[in-house]
């Protein structure tokens, strides 16, 4: 086996393994002495520091792992997650608004008050974990009620659902 | 009587007929019928001897050959009354072990394939909460937010339910309305269920809407309705011509 | 951005996500139209094959994903457990054959053409994934019809299914 296979070979091992691997497995994967693979590991983190390849490898505790680089951050959260970039849509935030103040609430109830159908933000905010899932509502159909979360709380900076601050203008009848 | 003799092991009559015919070294296209049939019965009856179960297709795969065989017995007719084409009663058992030796020969090609990219590893996705950036960036987020975007839509609202007494307000929908929507509901999918346009909590008034639409889209043909037993889910169906 | 700079995120990415990613969606990430996205990824993978790098790119209905090389298969098993072999039988190896060139296809006229019954071929490619229940077709019956799957190319190496090979006419002197 030249170098350039024994680095082939690695590069395949810590691709595969995803995790750390601890230099004892290598040597005994590879059959080669453990002083070798580190210097041959080490040659291969600088080489992968000097071309700015896409993974780097990190050695942790006489571990190495691969990973990617902090300045591709960006474009990762881009692919693994496209949607949480796009925080929360006037939809989402009015339903929010009704759950928030109105709770427990029904999806029909939402609908109603909104004036249109909210399937798509109660989803979203369900996803999102502002609001859960309380129960279902006695009564026909037994429907679905919502109620914000605590994760909703503590977006908004608030100790609980009572501290809401107060609506203008708007008494209970009129909701 | 101890067994020495492995027997070989064929996935149909097709593939058990092209083996003796390799064997033989005989042309496809002009098979010596009565010559393979022969081997092919030799065959089940060793089959038979070692108390292997002998599929039905195997059966009647031995049906066919003796008629084919038989066939070849009878004298031609003569030619000039005869219009049809003088079929050869081979034909279409020719036919069929043509295609079928195509594709076993495809399958090694794919076992070779197969042999390779088996030996292939992927890794498993990284967990990617690490790249989930936290609630914290929903921070452009403030009460007064919410606060204005309740009241907006409460102001907005007092107009609309003036005359309204306090019912659960729904906009009236047409059948036609009702038929678009069940339309646009069959172009991002193939089928829904019935019951999927009942939800909870629909209205008396919106069942019978849906169900007119329904039929009105069942009578234009533009959908389809399928149930398999009877109390199955019902399945509505795109209709494509 | 220089090609040195995407080509580095690329290869961050196919490593992040482990499975296919959909030129679609490097496009998006990137912000780079998709032919430029494809030539660069193909520069990649002839990289990758030239320099005998631990891990390829293979390209399947137009997704790209990192994998190993089959040659590294030995080691790599040292490292990992041994995965499930697929060990297809002839039977299962016919029907996927008939499957690929005559999709969509019935059960039936897969019988048709093996001459006997593929009902546990069927259900064995099923449970392997390497075939996929397409619908139904419409006539007397309608009876299920089958296709292959973004699996099936993957395993036996295969970008699309147009590029499985044309079926060997035979000419009388071949058999």
């Amino acid at each position: 086996m030249d170098i350039k296979e024994i680095k082939s070979i690695i590069e395949s091992l810590l691709y595969v393994a995803g995790d750390a691997v601890h230099i004892k497995e290598l040597s005994g994967v590879l059959g080669i002495d453990e002083p070798t693979v580190k210097r041959i590991v080490n040659q291969m983190m600088d080489y992968y520091n000097d071309e700015g390849r896409g993974m780097q490898i990190i050695e942790v505790n006489n571990s190495y792992q691969f990973c990617t680089r902090p300045e591709h951050y960006e474009y990762i959260e881009r692919l693994v997650k496209p949607q949480t970039r796009q925080g929360l849509s006037q939809a989402s935030l009015e339903t929010l608004s009704i759950v928030a103040y109105k709770q427990p609430i029904t999806r029909v109830q939402i609908d109603s008050i909104r004036g249109v159908k909210s399937d798509s933000s109660i989803s979203r905010l369900l996803e999102k974990e502002l609001i859960f899932e309380a129960g279902r509502q006695d009564g026909p159909g037994r429907p679905m009620i919502y109620c914000t979360t605590d994760n909703f709380l503590k977006l908004f900076g608030l100790k609980s659902i009572s501290e809401l601050p107060p609506l203008k203008e708007f008494t209970e009848e009129q909701l | 009587m101890p067994l020495n003799i492995k027997l070989q092991v064929f996935e149909g009559p097709l593939d058990l007929l092209l083996h003796l015919i390799e064997k033989a070294e005989v042309d496809i296209y002009d098979i010596p019928i009565a010559e393979i049939a022969d081997q092919y019965i030799e065959y089940l009856h060793m089959m038979q001897q070692f108390d292997l179960e002998v599929a039905s297709e195997f059966l009647v795969m031995a049906a066919t050959l003796l008629e084919i065989k038989s066939r070849m017995l009878l004298p031609k007719p003569k030619k000039e009354d005869s219009n049809a084409e003088e079929l050869d009663p081979r034909e279409e058992l020719i036919q069929k072990l043509i295609e079928y030796k195509k594709y076993k020969e495809f399958s090694t090609l794919l076992k070779d394939k197969l042999n390779i990219y088996e030996k292939v590893f992927y890794k498993l996705p990284e967990p990617i909460e690490s790249y989930i950036p936290d609630y914290t960036s929903l921070t452009g987020l403030t009460l007064d937010m919410l606060t204005q975007s309740l009241e907006t839509i409460l102001q907005k609202n007092s107009k609309r339910k003036k005359s309204s007494v306090r019912e659960i307000y729904r906009d009236a929908i047409t059948i036609e309305e009702k038929m678009l929507a069940i339309s646009q509901m069959l172009t991002s999918r193939p089928f829904f269920y019935f019951d999927d346009l009942f939800e909870d909590d629909i209205s008396k008034y919106e069942i019978i809407v849906t169900f007119m639409a329904l039929l009105e889209l069942i009578k234009i043909q533009s959908i389809h309705i399928e149930q398999e037993n009877s109390f199955e889910r019902i399945l509505i169906k795109r209709r494509i011509d």
